[in-house]
């Protein structure tokens, strides 16, 4: 093999700690290499023109670059040698910047440690074998899980894009938290007014297929061809035939289900349809509730029902969609505030989170938008607001700040003030996180138009005395002990990761950090993407976010699809396992272990079985490579002769 | 203690007394952000000087002084409130025991009737081993000057036979007095600093 | 028979000394054996702790030395306080950089041994079952308040028993008796801990809000599970009330006079008659007493 | 406080003559450790030079025969680095390879060689500071232990050793 | 006894043979050593035997290539063979990893009380004399020309055995003869050898197996006796794609190639010590598996070859176990 060896200066980022030049000339000393110069700045473009040039004149087979991490312009150097008619594989890179001259300022030791490096690299490249890619199929629909306003918002991109899109809900409607609030910050807008029309939308495009009360039963597959099971969870109605009549519901005996759109306030019917504007308009039944189901006489639903939807024998369903791309919206849950015993552990009726409050003062809620207190349904007059209830706060394991509270607070305190001019709110703070766009203006609106009692500083108990809660806190402004009897008390109860957020992640194979939120690819240049091909995140799954930014989210992850859904083909990774087949003895362990399932039998003449990779599902993570007893199976670009070979240059 | 309306914060700031504070206490200062919750949940905040939220401000801005000469540390009854319901998991009694500490070496107490009862507890115990409740209650009262402290209660307890006329002692006070002398002699054999092995029971929270 | 070391501490050796009398009886009636520790000495209590860490582990350190030497592996102490401190001895124990200090001082190591309440070994060796079986003279009809005081669960991390925030096991205990255990918000409050002494007003003010907190919630008596707390409830009460101008006549006793009484033990034996404010109100059998049990709860 | 920056707390003095030509080799996943040695070399955190770094896809491509030829040939030390557990950006590769990293660590000594010659670590992309960290203080441990004796036989030195097997 | 067992077991074999493709057993080649043999033929049933001469472990001739290579058809006749405890355990593991399945071998189990090294034998008699050789009462007798021999079988039994836990078969169709109780129960007794090694210093480890391994000619007799080597020719102590050892003779590429071998064992190994036996140089190669099945056992909890179910510990992991 003729090999080059360019030696980048980096202006003096590398040249300044090593000497390139000894670097050249030691490298033109080593197997192979026929050509071997430094450069000022190799990846500009006459560095570029200046390897095509050598690689012409000097008919080069391989080239090796001493720059920069690979991180940063392998890709780039790839281009320009594939330019000059080489295989992109035939390239290597020495880090001698980020591992060499950055690290250390000794010369002589940096030069001699770059010497190595190249060294390494040459060694490896005379291993390296051109590889190519092959294009695969791109299946054209978008699979969207979670159908909250994150959601809804790409589904509608794409779908408008003339995609087709099948959306998986868990719950029984779509719509998400945000269907649960009365209005929004900092407009007062009607939550219902402007995410309603974007439900029906839902339901009425053609090109979107609907799973609610579903969940993801399993995902195989990549980029572009992804296979995705969805488990019908059972409603015992059949949906095909419910007309949404709510006939059921209002004969339904069993009056005291949990009422779960309504946060446990007040209660539901066992058979149920969570609100009127509800999409899909479909019953389902909560199987714990039903008396038909629970052994007892009854089957009034199922008499009643005009069009016999009611099906007590229904069984859960799986069904199987073909996709290309995923966009993960699974939203947030709201922390349970049982963990501060100090504000009665979930003891107090009268002490309730932001949501519960959402749905008292929200119309179609427990009390049709009359604010009463829960425990005795009595107006209340004094009302006290809590922010930062498991938000920053590690001694509950949640240090993050939820980023919505402070709004959501000043909001319902407003709307508090307009359902009930008489009374007084007193917010508990300990900073005020405002930064949107006339979100700080609307804080200040609170205070100054609404005369809300904004007090600086936690509260340290809250209890019961009669019939008030007595809220004893602090005001670290005045340095005083502050003490408010109030007759409602709503803890501004913070956003943590969606329940089983992590066993989806499993699913979906991308990270999630120690609180379950998804992990972005890049925090700043990615933020929609992971690091899983093909799947992208939109809305509070990725960490605590409003409606407007939710919404953005949405629609950019919905770009994101419809750029990768602008090609028929992709490329495939060609640095995955191959077989040789050979020397595989059939023991099946690379199949055991592959994490992808991307290793399978297959049979040869005379039933002698092999292991095969399926190149496409491949990451290329080499464990089958590592576990091969033969070492029949090799990741190409990282075999062992590969990095046998680097070792070897550092046990001479 | 005298507040001042303009704190220099450079030329104030003893950066010395912030690593003694944390060193000692083994908790990490700069975690608290002022949340109140503390200043909160204290029952005694009403006696104090600066609000115990105040005294972790005043830590974090290395204001020996103001700290070691307050009220606040020597008023704090050690009853974990403060502790229990820190959103950062500070251990703040732990920092108030150390400030009371730090106050006692470098003779700032600035409470001496409760100082006074300190000693006279200690040194019961040193003497008999026990604590003589009977017997520490007037030498209190002699020292703190304050004569008829309880004495109301006499009667009534002497009615239900609670006092006691005659210390109950240990046997090997000897032991006990051995203590006192090797912990004494440690704590002051390095300039009045504590031993350098003396961190506190928590090196990590 | 589970054998169990016993520190007492100098309080019930004094003026709670009626503490030490119940306890002895109602852990000798659920088959736990104390074993009082030896030539014990006085744990040094806060004076001690605020004096240097290692005076106050050393003599709390003592007396559990003594205890393993016996071996007892654990120990309880009726007194808050004092199981601190014996907690404390432990922890100094367990810190690399005390450790040798401290051994030096106390002749060996004590970090195994496990340091109970009161409250948590009648909570976890006996429980509010077998409790409730062995009741003779419930307590039905008659309402108690539980107090814990600050000490007992807090911080959690170090009492490793029962909720800080809101413990009920104390709670559970008097429901076995029968009587009526309102949701008390004061549990954990403190009453003024050592400055019954040294600050009078503030033992005013402190205690005197639990008693008014009690009388509201129709309490008749005040369980407490603390010498410390007991004699600023009790034998302060009319300091109390004098400070309040108030007229609060709330008998407080200790859980296991309470407990003592539960199981038909005589009240003299108990030293019901030791307490300040006479807790005679308990001794009426109100079992009969329809409307009494309907209101209770 | 600002003792705190890592650019001022001076590794070892980096002379040629401390160096004792020592090698480490250090094999670093694509994603998460590779990324962090770049991290901690684009913030100027400076490291001792005898690490050389051999970029592997992930943690679960080793196999712990790689670190077997390294030491038995007379490498220095060996250290591995990856993804933190469930970071593992093929999602459990660094599994596989903890539990096969840690049996072989237990191993090494029994064939009488130094298993202080071997580490394994995590270390994300965006821990610069961490890198350091380990880098430095691997490559101490490397420098305490001395050049590496590898099981070469020198001449005229066969030990007879008793092997006390019934 | 001895006697009673082996008329058992010729009994069984008969009544059996006629459902059988082959079986697979031991015969008595000399009088101290026993030699495998393959029987298709009822008559020659009578040649098997059993008892301490049988060392032999016979499962790896089931897996060996081109067998291996060749699957067997679906309506291929069981084969029959004969096993120890330890080397049911090779069955097991077998079993586990899929080369053979459980329903393609019949299996009669032999308790075994331990078998004769014939090594240790030669430090008691020339073995060129010895006439015939017979166990009675855990005493081994010989007859050389000129006399009788008696030694405890105690002091000739071979090394695997001295901390044997498993000596009836922990897999078996019929059991032939009563079990035995085993020597050792538990990690402290059953690696004795290598706690004594464990306990030298480091460079004496060194230096033992320098010196130990200096010997090794590479004839790789070990690894082709080993009945979990399945990769045999393949083996990449041979092969150049990759080429992770070359033809040197030097004490470094022996190291590697015993680490390849033990580490292709981790967590497989099960301790039948066919290695060791074989070995020409009379190196402990045994010893070494014996350290990593030691691991095993104390980090993870796992013995290789008793739970046909379980899969091999390297093959798998725990994302919980952090201090493993």
């Amino acid at each position: 093999m003729r090999i080059g060896v360019f030696v980048c200066n980096c202006g003096t980022n590398i040249a300044g700690t090593v000497d390139t030049k000894k670097v050249a000339a030691e490298a033109l000393g080593f197997a192979d290499v026929v050509y071997a110069t430094n450069y000022m700045y190799t990846c500009s473009e006459p560095g570029q023109q200046e390897i095509q040039r050598a690689i012409a004149e000097q008919g080069l087979q391989g080239v090796v670059v001493a720059a920069c991490s690979p991180r940063m312009h392998e890709p780039t150097f790839r281009r320009a040698v594939e330019k000059a008619g080489l295989n992109r594989y035939m390239f290597e890179m020495a880090n001698i910047r980020e591992h060499v001259s950055w690290i250390g300022n000794d010369r002589e030791a940096n030069t001699s440690k770059a010497i190595d490096l190249v060294r390494m690299a040459v060694a490896k490249l005379r291993f390296n074998a051109p590889l190519f890619s092959s294009k695969m199929p791109v299946n054209k629909r978008l699979l969207v899980i979670g159908g909250g306003v994150a959601g809804i918002q790409a589904a509608l991109d794409c779908a408008d894009g003339g995609m087709d899109v099948v959306m998986v809900e868990r719950q029984q409607y779509i719509g998400g938290k945000m269907a649960k609030l009365d209005k929004t910050f900092p407009t007062i807008d009607c939550s219902s007014c402007i995410l309603g029309p974007k439900m029906v939308d839902v339901a009425q495009k053609e090109n979107i297929t609907l799973y609610a009360a579903s969940e993801i039963e399993s995902i195989s597959g990549y980029i572009g061809n992804f296979t995705v099971e969805i488990r019908k969870k059972t409603t015992f109605v059949n949906w095909e035939a419910c007309t949404g009549c709510g006939a059921c519901m209002e004969k339904c005996p069993s009056k005291k289900a949990a009422d779960y759109f309504n946060e446990g306030l007040g209660a539901a019917r066992a058979i149920n349809i969570p609100f009127p504007q509800a999409i899909p308009k479909k019953a389902m039944i909560d199987a714990a509730y039903c008396r038909q189901l629970n052994g007892k006489k009854c089957g009034v639903c199922a008499k009643i029902c005009p069009v016999k939807a009611i099906d007590f024998e229904m069984k859960d369903e799986i069904v199987t969609e073909k996709v290309g791309a995923i966009i993960v919206a699974t939203g947030y849950d709201l922390f349970d505030h049982a963990v501060y015993g100090e504000y009665g552990g979930g003891r107090y009726p009268d002490v309730i989170s932001g949501l519960q409050y959402e749905r008292i003062l929200s119309a179609s809620g427990p009390f049709g938008g009359h604010i009463r207190r829960p425990s005795d349904g009595k107006e209340p007059k004094e009302i006290v607001f809590i922010s930062c209830v498991g938000s920053r706060d590690a001694s509950v394991g949640r240090p993050y700040c939820s980023g919505i509270c402070c709004m959501y607070i000043a909001k319902q305190a407003i709307l508090t003030r307009d359902h009930l001019p008489e009374s007084n709110s007193y917010v508990f703070y300990m900073d005020i996180r405002s930064p949107g766009k006339n979100y700080d203006e609307f804080v200040r609106r609170a205070q100054e138009e609404y005369g809300v009692q904004y007090i600086r500083g936690r509260v340290g108990k809250i209890y019961r005395r009669g019939e008030r809660m007595v809220v004893q806190g602090a005001d670290t402004l005045l340095g005083v002990q502050v003490e408010v009897e109030a007759d409602l008390v709503v803890l501004a109860t913070g956003v943590e990761s969606s329940l089983g957020a992590g066993e989806l992640a499993e699913k979906l194979r991308i990270s999630y950090d120690q609180y379950g939120f998804y992990m972005e690819s890049h925090p700043k240049l990615r933020p929609v993407e992971t690091n899983t091909a093909g799947v992208y995140l939109a809305g509070a799954c990725q960490g605590p976010k409003d409606i407007p930014s939710s919404v953005a989210q949405g629609s950019a992850a919905a770009s994101k699809v419809q750029s990768l859904f602008a090609h028929d083909t992709i490329e495939t990774n060609p640095q995955v396992a191959l077989v040789n087949e050979r020397n595989c003895i059939a023991c099946g362990k690379c199949i055991q272990v592959c994490p992808f399932g991307a290793i399978q039998w297959k049979e040869l003449r005379g039933g002698i079985k092999k292991a095969e990779v399926l190149a496409s599902v491949c990451q290329g993570c080499g464990v089958c490579n590592a576990t091969c007893p033969p070492k029949a199976i090799q990741l190409q670009h990282a075999t062992d002769n590969q990095i046998l070979a680097e070792v070897n240059e550092l046990c001479a | 203690m005298e507040r001042t309306n303009t704190l220099s914060i450079q030329q104030s700031r003893d950066s010395e007394f912030i690593r003694e504070v944390e060193e000692e206490s083994g908790q990490s200062v700069s975690k608290c952000y002022q949340c109140g919750n503390c200043m909160a949940s204290c029952v005694y905040t009403f006696a104090y000087d600066y609000p115990v939220t105040q005294i972790m401000r005043l830590i974090q801005l290395g204001q020996r002084d103001s700290v070691l000469k307050s009220d606040a540390i020597w008023l704090c009854a050690n009853c974990q409130a403060c502790t229990t319901r820190c959103p950062n998991n500070i251990d703040v009694a732990q920092v108030m025991e150390t400030l009371r500490i730090m106050s006692r070496k470098e003779h700032t107490v600035s409470q001496p009737d409760i100082q006074a009862f300190y000693d006279e507890f200690l040194r019961s115990v040193k003497t008999f081993g026990r604590v003589f409740e009977t017997g520490l209650l007037p030498v209190y009262n002699f020292r703190a000057k304050k004569p008829f402290t309880d004495l109301d209660l006499a009667p009534r307890l002497l009615k239900k036979g609670k006092l006691t006329f005659f210390p109950a002692m240990v046997k090997k006070r000897q032991k006990i007095a051995e203590i006192f002398e090797v912990v004494k002699r440690d704590r002051f054999s390095k300039d009045g600093k504590t031993r350098p092995e003396a961190h506190s029971a928590k090196t990590d929270s | 028979m589970k054998r169990v070391a016993y520190y007492k501490g100098c309080s019930l050796e004094g003026l709670a000394a009626e503490y030490d009398r119940s306890t002895r009886l109602v852990c000798e009636a659920f088959g736990i054996e104390l074993v009082e520790i030896p030539d014990w000495n006085c744990c040094g209590s806060t004076p001690a702790h605020s004096y240097d860490p290692l005076l106050s582990a050393a003599l709390a350190g003592r007396n559990l030395a003594i205890a393993a030497d016996q071996g007892c592996e654990m120990v309880m102490s009726p007194c808050p306080g004092c199981l601190k401190s014996l907690k404390g001895a432990q922890e100094t124990c367990e810190d690399p950089k005390l450790r040798k200090p401290f051994v030096d001082l106390v002749g060996r190591d004590v970090d195994g041994m496990k340091t109970v309440s009161l409250l948590q070994l009648l909570y976890e060796e006996v429980g509010p079952e077998a409790l409730q079986k062995a009741v003779r003279r419930p307590l039905t009809g008659h309402t108690l308040i539980p107090y814990y005081g600050c000490l007992l669960t807090r911080p959690a991390q170090k009492a490793k028993f029962d909720d800080p925030e809101n413990p009920v096991s104390l709670d559970r205990l008097l429901e076995a008796t029968g009587a009526a255990v309102p949701d008390f918000p004061y549990k954990t409050e403190c009453c003024g801990a050592t400055y019954g002494v040294t600050r009078n007003d503030f033992v005013g003010r402190l205690s005197g809000r639990i008693l008014d907190m009690a009388e509201r919630l129709g309490g008749e008596a005040i369980v407490v599970a603390c010498p410390l707390c007991q004699q600023n409830l009790d034998m302060r009460q009319d300091q109390i009330n004098k400070y309040r101008s108030s007229a609060f006549h709330l008998p407080v006793p200790y859980i296991s006079q309470v407990l003592g009484l539960a199981l038909g033990m005589s009240p003299k034996m108990l030293g019901l008659d030791k307490l300040c404010v006479s807790p005679d109100i308990l001794l009426e059998d109100r079992t009969q007493d329809r409307e009494a049990q309907g209101s209770a709860g | 406080m600002t003792d705190s920056n890592p650019r001022s707390s001076a590794p070892a003095e980096d002379t040629a003559a401390n160096r004792q030509g020592i090698k480490i080799v250090g094999f670093l996943c694509n994603w998460c450790s590779y990324g962090g040695a770049d991290t901690a070399g684009v913030c100027r955190f400076k490291q001792p030079t005898d690490l050389r770094v051999v970029r592997i896809p992930c943690t679960g491509r080793m196999d712990p025969l790689f670190i077997a030829k390294s030491l038995i040939y007379g490498v220095d030390g060996v250290l591995v680095s990856g993804c933190h557990p469930r970071d593992c950006h093929y999602a459990v590769g660094n599994f596989y390879a903890r539990r096969r990293m840690e049996a072989f660590k237990a191993f090494l000594p029994f064939m009488g060689i130094d298993t202080r010659r071997f580490k394994y670590t995590w270390v994300s992309a965006s821990e610069g500071q961490q890198w350091q960290k380990v880098v430095t203080e691997f490559s101490e441990q490397i420098h305490m232990l001395g050049p590496n004796p590898g099981v070469e036989l020198r001449s005229g030195e066969i030990l007879k050793v008793s092997s006390g097997l019934k | 006894m001895l006697e009673t067992d082996r008329n058992q077991l010729h009994k069984c074999v008969e009544e059996a043979l006629p459902e059988l493709d082959m079986m697979i057993g031991w015969t008595r080649c000399d009088p101290l050593q026993t030699t495998p043999v393959f029987i298709r033929d009822a008559k020659s049933i009578s040649s098997l035997t059993l008892g301490p001469f049988c060392s032999q472990n016979l499962a790896g001739y089931l897996v060996k290539p081109p067998a291996l290579d060749a699957p067997p058809k679906p309506d291929a006749k069981p084969i029959g063979i004969c096993v120890k405890g330890c080397d049911s355990r090779s069955l097991v593991a077998l079993i586990q990893e899929k080369f053979i399945t459980r329903q393609r071998v019949r299996i009669f189990g032999i308790p075994c009380g331990g078998t004769v090294d014939w090594r240790k034998v030669a430090r008691h008699v020339e073995l060129g004399s010895v006439k015939s050789a017979d166990v009675q009462d855990r005493v081994l007798v010989i007859e050389d020309s000129t006399t009788t021999h008696r030694i405890a079988l105690e002091e000739v039994l071979s090394r695997k055995c001295l901390g044997c836990r498993h000596p009836n078969p922990v897999i078996s169709d019929v059991l032939i003869g009563a079990e035995v109780s085993p020597r050792s129960t538990g990690m402290e007794t059953s690696y004795r050898d290598v706690d004594e090694l464990d306990a030298k210093p480091l460079e004496e480890r060194l230096a033992f197996w320098q010196s130990e391994l200096d010997r090794c000619i590479r004839c790789y007799a070990c690894r082709n006796a080993c009945p979990l080597c399945v990769c045999q020719d393949r083996c990449i102590v041979e092969t150049r794609e990759p080429r992770w050892l070359t033809q040197h003779v030097g004490v470094p590429e022996k190291f590697l190639f015993h680490f390849i071998h033990a580490m292709h064992l981790a967590g497989r190994c099960t301790g039948c010590g066919e290695c060791e036996r074989v070995c020409p140089m009379d190196i402990p190669v045994t010893l070494i598996k014996e350290k990593l099945n030691k691991i095993m056992e104390e980090m993870l909890g796992y013995s290789a070859g008793l739970d046909p179910e379980a899969v091999p510990p390297l093959l798998t992991f725990n994302p919980g176990e952090t201090e493993i």
